[in-house]
C-alpha cells in the first residue's frame, strides 16, 4: 500500500531559495517511516511537491487542489507563507477535509482562524517572537531600535507584536517601516531608518530578500552597527555573505535545544541537504507527525488522525526524536504512547500552533553562535 | 465663409506659416498653389483644428473656430482631405465611407445594445449611399478590401469619397489630384464642380497640376513662405511674373526637353 | 521578403467552434484524468480570466489603449466585497471612521480646488498657487487622518483593525467592483489618455501600481497585508461544510453514488461556474453587440487612425475615455469576482506579472480585437499556466530518468520547479508561432 | 537583350493575382514610362521588379544576368535605384542622413553626388539638418528622389516621383532625368503626371489589370487619341 | 547649527546611493531604449538577459579566481564580463534566429513582439535558474570602499558617515562612457545609422542596401552588451538574485520610457529620475534638520510619504512628466 503527502512550498518565487530544504526534510521523513516499513504494517509513503509560490493565492489553491484531487495525498505539508497557506487551507484543505500542517507560516491570524481542527503549525506564532525578541533587546541594555519589515502578512504581523512588546516593555520604536521584498535598491528605506535613528535595527525580513538589500545598505552607509535577526533572517546566506561585518548582532528563531535538532542536522547531511537551514526541521516535523497520528489512528483517513495529532505532539509518553520514527511507530502500534519531540521540540499550543521555543543567537567572528534557549 | 487673419504657425524657430490673411468666399472653388513648403497644408491644418495656431484667428460664416478641435469642426460642416492618405488601414473601403457620418444612432452603446432595428434601417442608407460613392470613384469593386491594400491612387480616392458621404458647408482638399489618374481626376473635377453648383458646397483647393486648377478654381490664392504671394483669377494668376518666378516656372526647360527626347529617340532609332 | 500582411488565418467559420471544442476536450481530459474538482478549478478561474481578457481587450482590441495598469483594476474591483460584505467592525466608525471620511473629503476638495485654480490663473501664479493649495491641503488631510488611522488600526489588530464593510450581500460587490474600478478609470483617463502607445502604457502601469500601494498599506481600509479572510461566498453558494453535513444532500449524493466530500466540493465549483458563466455570456453579447455595431466600427477607425477620425467628426478624446472606463469596469468586476471565489482578499498577491501581462498574454494568443479570442485565450492560458506546474517537473522526470545518478543529476531534479517557467514561455511562443495573430485573429 | 528585360510577370500579394503576364523593357540609357489606370498594377510591377514580390511566373535579367530570385538588396548591389511610391523616406532621420542612406553601398566618395542633389532641389540643402518626417509633401519627395539618386545606380525606378511636386520642381526634375538618361543610366518610370512623361519618354507602357495594353514610343502613345482619353485625361 | 554634518548625511543616504542606482537603471534602460528603437518592440526579456549575462559571468568569474587571477583594487568580474558578453551576445543571437526572426518575417505588430518576448522571458528566466541557481550570490571582490564610513568619520572628524563604494564610481563612470558610446555609434557611423534607418523604415532600408540580417545582428550584439554590463555592475554593487534582475524590469522600463524610448540621453535621464525620485521623496528630514535647526526636537520624522510609497511616488512623477512631455523628455519615438 501507498499513502500520498502532498508538499506545498514556495519553490518558485521570493522565497525560492528556501524551499527546497525544507522540502527535502519533509520528504526525509517520508523516506525514513517508509524505509522502517512499520507504517500501518507496511504502507510506504510518497511526497508530492506542489509550487506554491508563496505569493499568489490562486495559484497555491490550485496547487493544493491538484495535490489533493488528482494526487490523492492524505496530509498536506504547507502552506509556506501565510496568506497563502490560510487561501488553500479555507478554499481546499477545508472543503476536502484534508489536514494540512504548515512548517513555517506564522502570522498570528491563523491562531483564531476557523479550521475545523485540520490545521497545525510546527512553528509558533509570531505573536510569541515578538516577546522573545524584545526580552533579548532588552536585556542587552538596548532601549531604543528602528523596525524594518517585510511588507507582508508575516513581517507586518511580527513588526507590530514586537513593537507592541517592546513599548509595553519601556523601549523606544523610532520607526516601523516597511520594504517591499525583491526591488532593484533599498537606498531610500536606509535613508528613512537611519535618519530615525536608534541603537539597534530590527529587521524583520527574509535573508534572501529584501532583508539583505537593507543589511548590506545599512552597514555601507554606516547607518546601523548592530542587527536584531528574527527567524526570517537567520540563515548560512548571513555568515557567508555579511560574515563579521555583523558581529555582535544577534536574533533568534523557533527552534529547540537539544539533541532532537543536532540530530536532525547529522541526518541532512547524510541525505545531502542542509539541515541548519531555516525551517527544515519543522517540515521534517510536519510531516512526521501526520504519518505518526496515521498510525495511531490507525487510519489514513485525514478525519481520523487529525484527532490525534496534538495527541502525539503533547506526550505523555517515550520522547521521539528524529531517525525514531521507526520506533515511534512501533509503540503506537504497540499501543504505547509517544510525544514527538522531533527537530523542533515540538510542542503544540492551543489550536495546534508550536508553543515556541526560540534559540537565541548571536554572530561571533562570521559565524552565528547559539547563546540560549528561550 | 472662412476667413483667417494675421495667422501665425511656428514650429520651433521656423515660421510654417507666417501672418497668412485670405478669405474663402462662400460658394466659391478656390484653388490654393504654392512652392513646396509654402505652408499650405500647414494652413489647412491650423483651419482644421490639427494644429493650433501661434497666433491669429479663424472665422466660418463670422464665427470664431479658431482653436476648435477637428470633431468639432465636422460637425461644423468643415471636411477635410489629406495630403498623404490617412485611411483606416484594418477596416474595408466600405467601412471607411460609413463611419463618416455623423450622429449616427449606432454610434451610442444604448442604441448598439437595445435599439437593433433602427440601427439596421440606418445602416441599409448608409451602405447604400456608400456603394454610390465607390461607384463615382470607380472602386466599387474593392469594397470589401482592407483599405491598408489599396494602391496609393486608390487611397487617394478613398480620401475624397469620405467627404462625400455627407452634407458639407466647406470641404478642403489637399491635393487630391497627386497620383490620380488625370482621365479620373478630370471625372473628379466635375464631380466637384456639380456638388459646388447643385449643394452650394465651398471648396478649397490645394493642388500642383495647373490644368485642373485652371479649369476649376477662381479665385487661386498664391502661397509662398507662409505668406500670402498673389490673388486673383486664374487667368490673371498664371501670368504674374512673381508667382512665374516661384512656383510655376517658365515651362520653357519642358519644350528643350522635348526636342532633346525627339533627337535622341532619332539617334536612337 | 513581401509587404502583404500575413493572410487571414486559415480553417475561416469553423476555426472558433473547433478551439473551443479543443478547449472543452482538454477540460474532460483533466477531469477524467486526474479528478473534477481539479478541471472545475481550472475551468472557474478561466472564466473569470475570460473576462478579464475581454476588459483588455477592450481597451487595446477596440480602442488600441496600451493598458498596462490592469492589476490595479483589478485589486480595486477586488475591494469592493471587502467594502460591501464583510461586517462592519463594531466601534471602528466612532473611533475614527468618520474622520477618515472627512480626511478622504478634504482631499478630494483640496484636488477640486487645485484644478479649478489651474483654470483660473496663469503662468507662475499658478504654478505657486497650485503647489501652494496642494502641499498644505496635504498637511492638513495627513493632519486629519493619521490620528483616525491609529485609532481604526488599534481595535484588535491581528484580527480586525480595519473600518470592515457594510455587511451586504456579497453579490452586490460585484457591479461595485466594477464602479470602483470605473471610477479610477476615469479619473485615469481624464488625465493620461493623452498620452500615446509605450507612453501610457508605463503611466498605466505606474497607476497599478500606486492602486496595489494604497491597499497594500492603508490597513483601515483593507488590513493591507495583513489580508481579509472570510469574505462570505455569494448567492447561491454554499459551504462544502453544511453540505457534508445535510442529511439530505448526502443522501442525493450517495444516489448518484458520490462520496459527499467529492459531491459537496464538486457542487460548490459547478454553482461557482454557473454564476460566472452566466456573467461571461452576458458581457459576450454585450461586447459582440457592440463590436458589431456602428460604435465598434468608430472604435476601430478611431484605432486605425486617431488624425483621421477626428478629422471624420469622431471624438476621439471622449470615446478613449468611454472604452477605457467600459473596459476598466469589466476588469474590476472580475476583480471582484475572483475575491469572492477565493473568498479573502490579499492585496501584496496582485503583482503586475501575474495580474497585467498574463491577462495580456491572454488577449493577444487569443487574437486581440476578437471577443471570442479574449474567451479562448483567458480559458487556455489559465489552463496552461496551472498545468505548466505539474507539466514541468513531470518533464524534468522523464528527461532525468535516464541519466546516471550524480551532482548533475541532482541538480536537474532540484531545478524542476523551474521548468515551470520554461514550459509556460515555450508553449507561449509556440502558440504565437503558428499563429501571430492570435488563434483567433480579428478577421 | 535590353538592359533591363522583365517578362511575362504574375503574381500578387495573396491569393489573387495583380500582376498577369505583365512585360517592362528598358534600353540602357533610355527612358521608359508606365502609365495607367489607378489599381491597374503599376506599383506591384515595379515591386516585382526590385524583387519586393513573389512572382509565379516570369523573369527578370538585368545586362543580361537573371536576377529573378534575388533579393531586394542583392538588387540594389547589382545596380538597381529604386523610389517607391509611399513611405519613402526615414521619416526621424535628418535629410542629410536620408541622403546617405541612399548612398550606403558606395565605398567612394560621395559628396560630389550630394552636391548635385543639393543643386537639383535648393530646397533641400536649407532643410539638411531637419528630419524628412517634418516635411511638406513636396519636399519629402525631392528627399525621396534624391536619396536614390545618391546610389548612383545604372537603373533608375521612380514610382511618381512628381506627386505632389510644384510644376517649377517638377520641370526640373524631369530635366534631370534626361540628364541622367543620357550618362547611360537607364530609367523606369510611372508617371500620373503622364503627358509631360510621355514626352520625354523612349518607351511607353500603359498597364490595365496588370496586363499590358498599349506598348510604343511615348510619342506615338501621346498621339493616340484612344489612349490619350481613356488614359491621360485628353 | 551643523551645517557639514547635515550635508553629509544627505550626500550619504540621498545623493551618492541614488546616482550610483540612478547610473544601474539608466545602463539597463539604455538595452531596452536601443531594442525599442531599433527593432521597435519592448523586450520584456531584458531583466532576464541581464541575469543570464551576469551569471556566465559570475560563473566565469568563480574560475578565475580559484585560477588564482584578480584584477588589484577591481572586481574581478570585469575580467570576466567579456566572456559574459560574448555568451550572452550568442543566446540573444540564437534567441533571435529562432523566435523573432519569424514575426519581423511576417510584419508581426509590436505588440505580438511583446507578448513573444514575455515568453523569452519565462524560457530566460528558467534557463539561468538551472544554470546558477536561485540563490543569493555575492560576487564582488577588490577594494569595496572608495570611502568608507568608518574612515570617512575618522578621518572628518564629523558625526555623520560618509561611504562610497567602488562600484558605485565604476557603475556612473561606466555608464557615462557608455551613453557617449552609444550615441556616437548611432549618429556618426554608418553602421549606427543604417540601425536608425532600418528603425525607420525598413523596406526602404532593403531598398538603400542596407542588410537587415547584419542591423539586426548588430543591436542584439550590442543589447547583449549593455545587458550584461548593466546586471554585472549591478550584481557588483547589490548582489547577484535572479529573482531582482526581473524585479529590475519595471523601474528600467520606466526609465526607459520617461527618457523617450530611443533616446540614450533619455535612458540616462530617466535612470536618474526614477532613482532620485524613489529615494528623495520618502526621506526623512528628521536628522538633516536636527543638524540645521538649533534645538530642534521632533516626534515625527518629516517624512512626506512613508517609503512602503517609494515606488508608487516615483511613478507618480514620472506620470506628471509625461503629462508635460507626452513621449518622454527628449521625444522618444513611438510604435
Ligand atoms: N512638424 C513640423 N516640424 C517642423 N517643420 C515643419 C513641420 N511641419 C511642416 N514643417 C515645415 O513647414 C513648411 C510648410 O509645410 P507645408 O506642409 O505646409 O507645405 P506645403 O505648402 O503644403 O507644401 P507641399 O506643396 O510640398 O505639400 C515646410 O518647410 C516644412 O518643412
Ligand atoms: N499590400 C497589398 N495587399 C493586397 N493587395 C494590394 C496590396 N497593394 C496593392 N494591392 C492591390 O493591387 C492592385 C494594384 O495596386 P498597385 O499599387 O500596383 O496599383 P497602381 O497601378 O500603382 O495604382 P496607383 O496609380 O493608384 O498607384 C490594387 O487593386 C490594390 O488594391
Ligand atoms: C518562510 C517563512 C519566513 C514564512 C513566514 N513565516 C510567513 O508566515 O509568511
Ligand atoms: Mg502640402
Ligand atoms: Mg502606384
Amino acid at each position: 500500500e501507498e499513502v500520498k503527502l502532498g508538499i506545498s512550498l514556495g519553490f518558485t518565487g521570493p522565497l525560492e531559495s528556501m524551499s527546497p530544504a525544507m522540502a527535502q526534510g519533509a520528504e526525509m521523513a517520508m523516506k525514513e517511516v517508509s524505509d522502517s516499513g512499520k507504517l500501518l504494517g507496511g504502507t510506504t509513503v510518497t511526497g508530492v511537491r506542489g509550487d506554491s509560490t508563496c505569493i499568489d493565492a490562486a495559484a497555491a489553491t490550485a496547487t493544493v487542489e491538484r495535490l489533493i484531487t488528482a494526487e490523492k495525498v492524505k496530509g498536506i505539508v504547507g502552506g509556506m507563507c501565510s496568506g497563502e497557506a490560510t487561501a488553500s487551507l479555507q478554499n481546499v484543505a477545508m472543503p476536502n477535509g484534508i489536514v494540512m500542517v504548515s512548517p513555517s507560516a506564522t502570522s498570528p491570524a491563523l491562531s483564531t482562524l476557523e479550521d475545523n481542527g485540520l490545521f497545525f503549525r510546527t512553528s509558533p506564532s509570531d505573536a510569541r517572537q515578538g516577546e522573545v525578541m524584545t526580552d533579548e533587546i532588552m536585556e542587552r541594555g538596548i532601549k531604543s531600535v528602528a523596525v524594518t519589515y517585510t511588507n507582508n502578512d508575516y513581517g507586518k504581523g511580527l513588526a507590530d507584536s514586537f513593537a507592541a512588546a517592546f513599548e509595553a516593555k519601556g523601549g523606544k520604536v523610532t520607526i516601523n517601516a516597511a520594504h517591499d521584498d525583491g526591488k532593484a535598491d533599498y537606498a531610500a528605506e536606509v535613508g528613512a531608518l537611519a535618519s530615525a535613528g536608534g541603537d539597534a535595527l530590527v529587521i524583520a525580513g527574509y535573508v534572501d530578500q529584501g532583508g539583505s538589500g537593507i543589511l548590506r545598505g545599512a552597514l555601507d552607509t554606516g547607518a546601523f552597527s548592530t542587527f536584531v535577526f528574527p527567524d526570517g533572517m537567520v540563515g548560512e546566506v548571513l555568515e557567508k555573505n555579511f560574515g563579521p561585518e555583523i558581529n555582535g548582532s544577534f536574533g533568534q528563531i523557533p527552534s529547540s535545544e537539544g539533541a532532537g535538532k543536532e540530530k536532525f542536522i547529522e541526518l541532512a547531511k547524510a541525505a545531502g541537504f542542509d539541515g541548519s537551514s531555516v525551517y527544515s526541521g519543522e517540515a521534517y516535523d510536519a510531516a512526521a507527525l501526520m504519518l505518526l497520528a496515521m498510525q495511531a489512528a490507525n487510519s489514513t483517513d485525514p478525519a481520523v488522525y487529525k484527532e490525534k495529532i496534538m495527541e502525539i505532539a503533547n506526550g505523555p509518553g517515550e520522547k521521539i526524536l528524529p531517525g525514531e520514527l521507526g520506533k515511534g511507530l512501533e509503540l503506537l502500534a504497540a499501543g504505547q504512547d509517544i510525544d514527538y519531540d522531533g527537530a523542533s521540540s515540538v510542542e503544540l499550543i492551543g489550536a495546534g500552533e508550536s508553543a515556541g521555543t526560540f534559540r537565541e543567537i548571536e554572530i561571533k567572528d562570521g559565524k552565528i553562535e547559539t547563546v540560549k534557549y528561550r | 465663409m472662412i476667413r483667417v487673419e494675421n495667422l501665425h504657425k511656428h514650429f520651433g524657430g521656423f515660421h510654417a506659416v507666417d501672418g497668412a490673411s485670405l478669405e474663402i468666399a462662400k460658394g466659391s472653388i478656390t484653388g490654393l498653389i504654392g512652392p513646396n513648403g509654402a505652408g499650405k497644408s500647414t494652413l489647412f491644418n491650423v483651419i482644421a483644428g490639427v494644429h493650433k495656431p501661434t497666433s491669429g484667428r479663424v472665422t466660418m460664416a463670422g464665427e470664431d473656430i479658431t482653436g476648435l478641435s477637428p470633431h468639432e469642426l465636422f460637425h461644423k460642416g468643415l471636411l477635410r482631405t489629406f495630403q498623404i492618405a490617412h485611411e483606416f488601414p484594418t477596416m474595408t473601403v466600405r467601412e471607411n465611407l460609413m463611419m463618416v457620418p455623423g450622429g449616427q444612432s449606432g454610434e451610442t452603446l444604448w442604441n448598439a445594445w437595445f435599439h437593433r432595428a433602427r440601427i439596421e434601417k440606418e445602416e441599409a442608407e448608409l451602405l447604400k449611399k456608400a456603394d454610390e460613392v465607390l461607384d463615382f470613384l470607380t472602386i466599387s469593386h474593392l469594397k470589401n478590401e482592407r483599405a491598408g491594400n489599396l494602391s496609393g491612387g486608390q487611397k487617394k480616392l478613398l480620401e475624397l469619397g469620405r467627404t462625400m458621404m455627407v452634407e458639407a458647408r466647406i470641404v478642403f482638399l489637399d491635393e487630391v489630384g497627386a497620383g490620380v489618374n488625370r482621365t479620373l481626376l478630370n471625372t473628379i473635377g466635375d464631380a466637384i464642380v456639380r456638388l459646388n453648383r447643385e449643394r452650394g458646397y465651398t471648396f478649397c483647393v490645394i493642388e500642383h497640376d495647373m490644368d485642373f486648377i485652371g479649369r476649376l478654381c477662381d479665385p487661386v490664392i498664391v502661397m509662398a513662405e507662409g505668406k500670402v504671394l498673389a490673388e486673383g483669377p486664374p487667368a490673371t494668376i498664371m501670368q504674374n511674373e512673381a508667382v512665374i518666378e516661384a512656383y510655376l516656372g517658365r515651362g520653357l526647360k519642358n519644350k528643350v526637353k522635348a526636342e532633346a527626347a525627339t533627337l535622341r529617340n532619332g539617334v536612337a532609332g | 521578403m513581401s509587404t502583404h500582411q500575413p493572410t487571414a488565418a486559415k480553417g475561416g467559420k469553423l476555426r472558433a467552434p473547433a478551439f473551443f471544442a479543443v478547449m472543452a476536450v482538454l477540460i474532460v481530459i483533466e477531469g477524467l484524468s486526474t479528478g473534477w474538482n481539479g478541471a472545475l478549478g481550472i475551468l472557474n478561474m478561466g472564466l473569470i480570466s475570460a473576462i478579464l481578457a475581454l476588459g483588455v481587450n477592450m481597451q487595446w482590441g477596440y480602442a488600441g489603449l496600451f493598458n498596462t495598469g490592469v492589476v490595479g483594476f483589478i485589486a480595486l474591483g477586488g475591494l469592493a466585497p471587502v467594502l460591501v460584505a464583510m461586517p462592519p467592525t463594531a466601534g471602528a466608525m466612532a473611533a475614527g471612521g468618520w474622520r477618515i471620511l472627512g480626511a478622504l473629503v478634504i482631499a478630494g476638495a483640496v484636488l477640486i480646488a487645485a484644478v479649478w485654480l489651474n483654470g483660473r490663473l496663469k503662468g507662475r501664479a499658478k504654478a505657486a498657487a497650485m503647489i501652494a493649495t496642494l502641499v498644505a491641503g496635504f498637511f492638513v488631510y495627513r493632519a486629519v487622518l493619521d490620528p483616525a488611522v491609529d485609532a481604526v488600526q488599534a481595535i484588535n489588530p491581528s484580527a480586525l483593525g480595519y473600518l470592515g464593510g457594510l455587511g451586504l450581500p456579497v453579490l452586490l460587490a460585484w457591479p461595485v467592483g466594477a464602479a470602483l474600478a470605473a471610477g479610477a478609470a476615469w479619473l485615469v483617463g481624464k488625465t493620461a489618455l493623452g498620452l500615446r502607445s509605450d507612453y501610457l502604457a508605463v503611466a498605466t502601469l505606474g497607476i497599478g501600481e500606486i492602486i496595489v500601494a494604497v491597499l497594500k498599506n492603508e490597513e483601515w481600509l483593507d488590513r493591507g497585508v495583513l489580508n481579509v479572510n472570510g469574505i462570505p461566498r455569494p448567492w447561491p453558494v454554499p459551504y462544502e461544510i453544511d453540505l457534508q453535513n445535510s442529511a439530505d444532500f448526502v443522501a442525493r449524493a450517495a444516489k448518484l453514488g458520490l462520496d459527499p466530500v467529492t459531491a459537496s466540493t464538486i457542487f460548490v465549483k459547478l454553482l461557482y461556474a454557473g454564476l460566472f458563466a452566466t456573467v461571461l455570456a452576458l458581457l459576450l453579447i454585450g461586447a459582440q453587440l457592440a463590436l458589431k455595431s456602428p460604435w465598434g466600427r468608430m472604435m476601430r477607425a478611431i484605432r486605425d487612425n486617431e488624425i483621421a477620425a477626428a478629422a471624420m467628426g469622431k471624438n476621439v478624446t471622449r470615446r478613449h475615455l468611454q472604452i477605457f472606463v467600459l473596459g476598466a469596469a469589466v476588469i474590476g468586476l472580475a476583480g471582484a469576482m475572483m475575491i469572492s471565489l477565493d473568498g479573502q482578499m490579499t492585496p501584496a498577491s496582485y503583482n503586475p506579472l501575474r495580474y497585467t501581462f498574463l491577462i495580456w498574454v491572454m488577449v493577444i494568443v487569443g487574437g486581440s480585437g476578437n471577443n471570442w479570442g479574449s474567451v479562448l485565450g483567458g480559458l487556455l492560458i489559465w489552463y496552461l499556466w496551472i498545468k505548466a506546474e505539474a507539466w514541468g517537473p513531470e518533464i524534468m522526470a522523464m528527461i532525468t530518468a535516464h541519466l546516471g545518478e550524480g551532482a548533475f543529476k541532482q541538480h536537474l531534479v532540484d531545478s524542476a520547479a523551474h521548468m515551470r517557467l520554461i514550459v509556460m514561455g515555450l508553449v507561449l511562443i509556440l502558440v504565437l508561432r503558428f499563429s501571430p495573430r492570435g488563434l483567433l485573429p480579428e478577421r | 537583350m535590353s538592359f533591363l528585360d522583365a517578362s511575362d510577370m504574375t503574381g500578387g500579394y495573396g491569393a489573387a493575382d495583380i500582376l498577369h503576364g505583365c512585360t517592362l523593357k528598358v534600353e540602357k540609357g533610355q527612358i521608359a514610362v508606365i502609365v495607367g489606370p489607378n489599381g491597374a498594377g503599376k506599383s506591384t510591377a515595379m515591386k516585382a521588379v526590385f524583387g519586393m514580390l513573389k512572382l509565379r511566373a516570369g523573369r527578370v535579367t538585368l545586362d543580361g544576368e537573371d536576377i529573378t530570385t534575388l533579393s531586394p538588396q542583392e538588387r540594389v548591389r547589382k545596380g538597381m535605384g529604386f523610389v517607391p511610391q509611399v513611405n519613402n523616406v526615414f521619416p526621424t532621420m535628418s535629410v542629410e542622413e536620408n541622403l546617405e542612406m541612399g548612398a550606403f553601398i558606395r565605398e567612394d566618395d560621395f559628396r560630389e553626388t550630394m552636391e548635385q542633389v543639393y543643386a537639383l532641389f535648393p530646397i533641400l540643402r536649407d532643410k539638411r539638418h531637419q528630419n524628412a518626417g517634418e516635411l511638406s509633401g513636396g519636399q519629402r519627395q525631392q528627399v525621396a528622389v534624391g536619396r536614390a539618386l545618391m546610389t548612383k545606380p545604372k537603373l533608375l525606378m521612380l514610382d511618381e516621383p512628381t506627386a505632389g511636386v510644384s510644376p517649377i520642381v517638377m520641370d526640373e526634375l524631369f530635366d534631370r532625368i534626361i540628364e541622367v538618361a543620357r550618362t547611360g543610366i537607364s530609367i523606369l518610370m510611372v508617371e500620373q503626371n503622364a503627358r509631360q512623361a510621355l514626352e520625354i519618354a523612349d518607351q511607353g507602357y500603359v498597364l490595365v489589370q496588370g496586363a499590358n495594353k498599349y506598348t510604343d514610343t511615348g510619342a506615338a502613345l501621346m498621339a493616340d487619341p484612344e489612349v490619350r482619353r481613356t488614359f491621360l485625361g485628353g | 547649527m551643523d551645517f557639514l554634518n547635515a550635508l553629509v548625511a544627505i550626500l550619504n543616504y540621498v545623493v551618492v546611493p541614488a546616482s550610483a542606482y540612478g547610473a544601474q537603471l539608466a545602463l539597463g534602460a539604455l538595452g531596452v531604449t536601443l531594442i525599442y528603437g531599433i527593432l521597435r518592440f519592448s523586450n520584456f526579456a531584458h531583466g532576464d538577459t541581464m541575469a543570464f549575462g551576469t551569471a556566465i559571468t559570475i560563473i566565469v568569474t568563480w574560475g578565475l579566481q580559484s585560477l588564482g587571477v584578480s584584477f588589484g583594487p577591481l572586481p574581478t568580474a570585469l575580467i570576466a564580463l567579456p566572456f559574459g558578453i560574448a555568451a550572452t551576445a550568442a543566446l540573444v543571437l540564437a534567441t533571435d534566429r529562432m523566435v523573432y526572426a519569424y514575426y519581423r518575417k511576417v510584419r508581426a505588430a509590436p505588440v505580438i513582439l511583446v507578448m513573444v518576448s514575455v515568453g523569452v522571458m519565462f524560457v530566460m528566466n528558467g534557463v539561468t535558474r538551472f544554470l546558477i541557481g536561485v540563490d543569493e550570490i555575492r560576487f564582488a571582490d577588490g577594494a569595496r570602499f572608495a570611502i568608507s564610513a568608518a574612515e570617512f568619520k575618522a578621518a572628518t572628524g564629523l558625526a555623520e558617515p560618509l561611504a562610497i563604494r567602488s562600484t558605485q564610481l565604476l557603475t556612473l563612470a561606466i555608464a557615462a562612457l557608455v551613453v557617449w558610446a552609444l550615441f556616437w555609434f548611432l549618429n556618426h557611423t554608418r553602421t549606427g545609422k543604417s540601425m536608425r534607418a532600418f528603425s525607420d523604415n525598413e523596406d526602404l532600408a532593403l531598398l538603400s542596401g542596407i542588410n537587415p540580417n547584419r542591423v539586426v545582428a548588430v543591436t542584439w550584439i550590442l543589447a547583449a552588451a549593455l545587458a550584461t554590463t548593466a546586471g554585472v555592475l549591478y550584481g557588483l554593487d547589490k548582489s547577484f538574485k535572479a529573482f531582482n534582475y526581473f524585479q529590475l524590469l519595471l523601474p528600467i522600463f520606466a526609465a526607459a520610457i520617461v527618457g523617450g524610448l530611443g533616446n540614450p540621453l533619455g535612458a540616462i535621464a530617466g535612470g536618474f529620475i526614477i532613482a532620485f525620485s524613489e529615494v528623495g521623496v520618502t526621506y526623512a528630514w528628521k536628522k538633516v534638520a536636527t543638524y540645521l535647526i538649533p534645538g530642534f526636537e521632533s516626534e515625527g520624522l518629516l517624512q512626506l510619504l512613508s517609503t512602503e510609497y517609494k515606488f508608487a511616488v516615483s511613478f507618480a512623477i514620472l506620470i506628471i512628466v509625461l503629462l508635460f512631455k507626452p513621449t518622454g523628455i527628449f521625444k522618444g519615438k513611438s510604435v
